[in-house]
């Protein structure tokens, strides 16, 4: 069940979701998840691979509707901004095109020239996906869901598959866009040092069947967080979830 | 390896090289077919040549073709839309496509024949009945190839323009159409075909001029060449459509495919 | 395949292409009902085909010895260098065929209406009342008549539901329509009398290869002899009629008794000679009328076409 | 949210009752169309049954039936199989594509008349030419088909298969075959009816049996409860296919791919 | 141009590679390019997203042969490994079947059981790749090279997309397979932790077009490198590289 309410918190509760598998037999991916992000919160969703955090994203985002559960979005008729764990572009339409087709038609006008310098992108516009590396491929990706101006930003694995001088780029990028009063972002990563800089709050999952299996809010300010901090909470959380965080 | 700049004009040239090569070595065995069947019943290519010019002359050929080339227009315009629309609606609707179905095979297994007498004794003998009744013999076939297509567009995509809601317009035009693009150039080239094979039926059966009709004169009198002529004639036409139109078009919408070496 | 050089089968055998329900299948059903070919000193092998189309494919692939076709496609044949020769089968022929209560009443009537044409723009009757009625009544009804082609049963039928005035039909049409009220507006032979053609000329026949005919003289003599026995019987017997009954598949008696008159009209009495003499002059019309699109190369009836074994017999 | 149990047997449940329901208001609209034309123009369904149960009693139906079904076998058989190499070839290598590229669309314009004329008077009236002249009248559909789906293989699985080394026939049975099971789905659809519709006029002009020999004898009758007749039965054969052999195998074989709820 | 030599050493020099552009137009992804790996070496290439890495990685293997330049290869007939940045994986076919298949013939009767119970797909065999989650599908990806026991090993990317856990134990994993003698290995990876980890020598490489601006021998034996190890090399190789390495 769907429903969008008024509340702006982004409440997510999912009590079983079942995959039939093709040669027969059921996969049961979630069982029991249950967690809630006020409205303007920076979330992590943290949980090994294969954990189901994806299936998670996609019900939320109203993609798969076989579940039991209840989901309520931030408000109704919030615009959404995702980035999926793969960047799906149409591979039959330019860059920009890749971009601009997805604004709503009242922004389709709107001036990309900045964004695309940011994430590097610039002399790509009018390319093709294939003709792009990977790399560049995901910051399209992050360029469309950045583009829409999103109420609710939702976002899997947002940074791999770039180097740390661009990841840490658009980590900035990312959180200018957070900052926005109201910007509601989910983001599922496997970095938890990514995480504790970025994050307010970090939702911990089991292996699948997964559930919450912990919440941390961090409440030290955002952009505020040097590396021995960051050091000292992910050591924590290690001693805390030895079974999700590793040591180092 | 070799030097980039060449490449694309000894493309070119390449490309044109073949081709003129293939029609040349077409005729060389055109021509030994001709002398190995003996006159009688395999003209040789000059004699149909001599035909085409004669007939065109005499100005019957041009008509007929333009009478047959207009229905073939009409009903390919008809049966791609109302195919494709009927394509995609069963394949992404599960219901339509269960109800649907026994109704395609039937259709699609009923004889050019029957299709054709049922329209011209329920429509009269007249272009309207003739054209729906080609479109009728070619929907089913469109339908069928759209249908495959529409079953195999990437699930992923729709969730990118679900989540983007994007408008029902834009997805058919940026998602699902490119994703349909060789399933439709497919079904539009062998398509042409049957409709043309059709079209020279339904022309037999019930009309009174284009190139079916033709054919089917000459064929009383077993005149191989002229058969021939319209047939050659017709197919020229269609191998201009091709490489001034369709071959243009479709390397244009399939440019974002990485080529290989 | 080779033209002149016949099958080498045994010389005695004949295959003979016929379309079930046609009337060929009636004549070679009798003969075989009764044993004439083997009497005849020839042994009748039927082939079955669809159509007509499908008969003359047959006979231009050797695959069967004879068929029926029609005087016109013979001389072109001989005239295209592919010999063949002729002999006659039936003199019975198409015609326009009107509604009961049409007003319709000559040809000049035929101004300005739709009018069905079965065997297409070169059909010969067709021509024939083309130049009938421009000579007649100085109308060109390819030009003041708005003149339909397609296949005689559609035409026959939107005959019958009116959508069309008139139509020219091959007679067993006719003779069906005939059976349902319809009228005869001019029969061919009618308009062919007014070119001065003086009796029933035989436009439809058995065809031969030419070097087939010359090496097998026995099997064609074989046939003609059965042929006319079988007609013989059928003029004069009831019963073989009610025999061929379901061949002929008439869906009531007047249309029964409409083709077989028709057919008894249509038998060959005269000699060979006078036929080839009002063929010859046939054909020097239609060639006029026609043009080489109709007739081919040959401006005149190509001499030989006649099996010359018929020549002072028959 | 439904329990899931009830989910597949009810999906199983709703697919006969639709198909069911469907053939009902088939036979429901054919027997409108029968009332509204009038009998001697449109049959209705039960006189056209009552044809099929005669003519079956009278060993004719199902002689000609097992005819056609032959010939339709064999020329469909011959022509997947040259059609698909020949795609897979044009589709593959740009020279050949370029070289054969004008002789299939010449094959593609040239009416089913003139091959089968042709073929017949060549190779004789046998069921050999009969049978070739229908699959070279379908080869050309299968190959621009097949073309179209070889252009549209991923490179990507291709460049897995080349830096693995699999052997030639490892690659079509894994890497190219699966890619193009929907055009191989569409075009054995499409295929089946042309070849069907080919058949007819096949045996119009050169055999002595087959439902096109009855059909064309049943109308030069103008017959049409016979052809309807001749017509349905072949439509339900393939109907039985269908449902029995093609859409198993096609279910079986996408079962990789995920089905929209 | 690509030839397999007996040197054993794998030595690629790219003069130049150029894409023609769909648009029209030219890109250089690679000018000048030139490094080799001694034959048992493990090598990390590292560079910023678009660089040209997999450029170079299709070209080695054989791939794109539309270059100037030369490759030789380590052994003639040698067998190669290979996990592509994407998973690539055939998606008709079961998870074993992707693996076997790929398999010199000689070797499809392998048990496969171990290999999957080590990068924990033992229950996920009979599933087809679109009923895995990314990071499944990158480790089916991974078992696929492993697989055919290379002497050539070429993964880009292959630790993107895993949990910290995960990787950890895949990371011990490839290097075990690199263990073994004479086994030559090329990684592209944006993770310098995880090359001074597991790498003999790391390939810098400078943006678009990509050529080689610094090479490292990392003589620390693998197994023996401490964190206080890995951090002091990275700080110092970020002072030195400062374009291409980041501070933290
Ligand atoms: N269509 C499907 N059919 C069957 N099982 C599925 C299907 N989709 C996903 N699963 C299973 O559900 C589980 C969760 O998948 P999901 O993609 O949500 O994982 P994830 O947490 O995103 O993992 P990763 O970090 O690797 O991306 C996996 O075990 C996967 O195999
Ligand atoms: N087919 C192509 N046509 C045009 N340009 C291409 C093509 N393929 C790659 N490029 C360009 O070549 C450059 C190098 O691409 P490559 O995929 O090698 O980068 P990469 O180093 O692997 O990057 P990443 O870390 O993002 O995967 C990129 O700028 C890309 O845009
Ligand atoms: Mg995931
Ligand atoms: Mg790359």
């Amino acid at each position: 069940m769907l429903l969008a309410g008024a509340s702006g918190t982004l409440e997510v509760r999912i009590d079983e979701k079942r995959f039939r598998s093709a040669e027969g037999g059921a996969v049961t991916a979630v069982a029991g998840l249950d967690f809630s992000v006020p409205a303007g919160d920076f979330a992590c969703l943290i949980g090994p691979s294969g954990c189901g955090k994806s299936t998670t994203l996609r019900i939320l985002l109203g993609l798969d509707r076989d579940f039991s559960g209840h989901v309520t979005l931030p408000a109704a008729g919030a615009r959404t901004g995702v980035m999926f764990q793969e960047p799906r572009l149409l591979p039959w339409r330019t860059v920009e095109d890749n971009v601009r087709l997805m604004l709503p038609p009242a922004r389709r006008g709107t001036d990309l020239g900045p964004l695309f310098a940011e994430l590097d992108l610039a002399e790509a516009r009018t390319r093709f996906p294939q003709e792009l590396s990977l790399g560049m491929e995901r910051r399209v990706a992050l360029a469309r869901a950045l583009a829409v101006e999103p109420d609710l930003l939702v976002l899997d694995e947002p940074l791999v598959s770039l180097d740390d001088m661009t990841a840490a780029r658009l980590r900035r990028l990312i959180a200018a866009a957070a900052a926005v009063r109201g910007v509601t972002v989910l983001m599922v990563t496997h970095n938890v040092r990514e995480a504790l800089e970025m994050a307010d709050r970090l939702i911990l999952l089991a292996p699948r069947p997964t559930r919450v299996i912990g919440e941390e809010r961090l409440d030290r300010r955002r952009g505020d967080r040097p590396p021995v901090w960051i050091d000292s909470i992910r050591a924590d959380l290690a001693r805390r979830y030895p079974g999700t965080i590793s040591e180092d | 390896m070799a030097p980039d700049g060449a490449g694309r004009s000894r493309g070119a040239l390449n490309r044109s090289g073949l081709r003129v090569l293939s029609l040349v070595v077409f005729l060389l065995v055109w021509e030994a077919i001709a002398l190995l069947a003996g006159r009688a019943t395999m003209p040789s290519p000059l004699e149909v040549g001599r035909f085409i010019v004669a007939e065109t002359a005499a100005g019957e050929l041009l008509r007929h073709l333009a009478y047959t080339l207009a229905r073939v227009a009409a009903a390919f315009v008809i049966a791609m839309a109302i195919g494709t629309a009927i394509g995609i609606a069963m394949g992404r609707s599960q219901l339509i496509d269960l109800f649907g179905d026994s109704w395609l095979i039937v259709l699609l297994n009923t004889p050019a024949l029957v299709i054709t007498v049922l329209a011209y004794v329920w429509f009269g003998l007249n272009e309207a009945a003739a054209i729906g009744a080609v479109a009728l013999n070619k929907i089913p076939n469109v339908a069928v190839t759209m249908r495959e297509g529409t079953r195999a567009l990437d699930p992923k995509l729709d969730e990118v323009a679900e989540v983007y809601r994007m408008s029902a317009l834009d997805r058919l035009r940026h998602v699902v159409l490119p994703q349909l693009g060789s399933y439709l150039a497919a079904s539009a080239r062998s398509g042409l075909a049957l409709i043309w094979k059709v079209v020279l039926l339904v022309e037999l059966l019930g009309r009174s001029n284009g190139v079916g009709y033709a054919i089917h004169l000459h064929f009383q009198n077993f005149d191989v060449t002229a058969i021939l002529g319209y047939s050659v004639a017709f197919a020229t036409v269609m191998l201009v459509i091709e490489y001034a139109l369709v071959q243009p078009v479709e390397r244009h919408a399939s440019r974002w495919r990485i080529r290989h070496a | 395949t080779g033209w002149g050089a016949g099958t080498a089968a045994a010389a005695e055998r004949l295959k003979v292409g016929v379309l079930k329900f046609g009337t060929v299948s009636w004549e070679t059903s009798v003969i075989k009902a009764h044993g004439l070919d083997a009497a005849a000193g020839v042994e009748i092998e039927i082939v079955e085909l669809a159509s007509n189309d499908a008969a003359r494919i047959a006979f231009q692939a050797g695959e069967v010895d004879t068929i029926v076709s029609d005087v016109l496609w013979a001389a072109r044949l001989t005239a295209e260098n592919r010999p063949v020769v002729y002999i006659p089968f039936s003199a019975t022929e198409g015609s326009i065929m009107v509604a009961a209560g049409s007003p319709i009443r000559t040809l000049a009537d035929l101004k300005g209406k739709k009018i069905g044409v079965a065997g297409g723009a070169l059909d010969k009757g067709w021509l024939l009342i083309q130049g009938y009625a421009r000579q007649s009544a100085g109308i060109d009804l390819t030009r003041d008549a708005e003149p339909v082609f397609g296949a005689p049963p559609l035409l026959q039928q939107k005959l019958e539901t009116g959508e069309l005035d008139a139509a020219l039909l091959f007679w067993n049409f006719a003779a069906r329509l005939e059976a349902k009220g319809f009228r005869e507006l001019m029969p061919f032979d009618e308009a062919a009398r007014k070119f001065g053609i003086e009796g029933n000329v035989s436009l439809l026949g058995y065809v031969f290869r030419a070097g087939f005919a010359a090496e097998h003289p026995a099997a064609l003599k074989g046939l003609a002899e059965a042929s006319r026995k079988a007609k013989a019987l059928l003029a004069g017997s009831e019963a073989e009629w009610q025999r061929i009954r379901p061949q002929m598949r008439a869906e009531d008696d007047a249309t029964f008794q409409a083709l077989r008159r028709r057919f008894l009209d249509g038998i060959p009495k005269r000699p060979v000679e006078a036929e080839q003499a009002d063929a010859r002059r046939l054909y020097a019309i239609l060639a006029e009328i026609g043009g080489e699109r109709l007739v081919g190369p040959a401006r005149t009836l190509p001499d030989g076409i006649y099996w010359s074994g018929l020549k002072g017999g028959s």
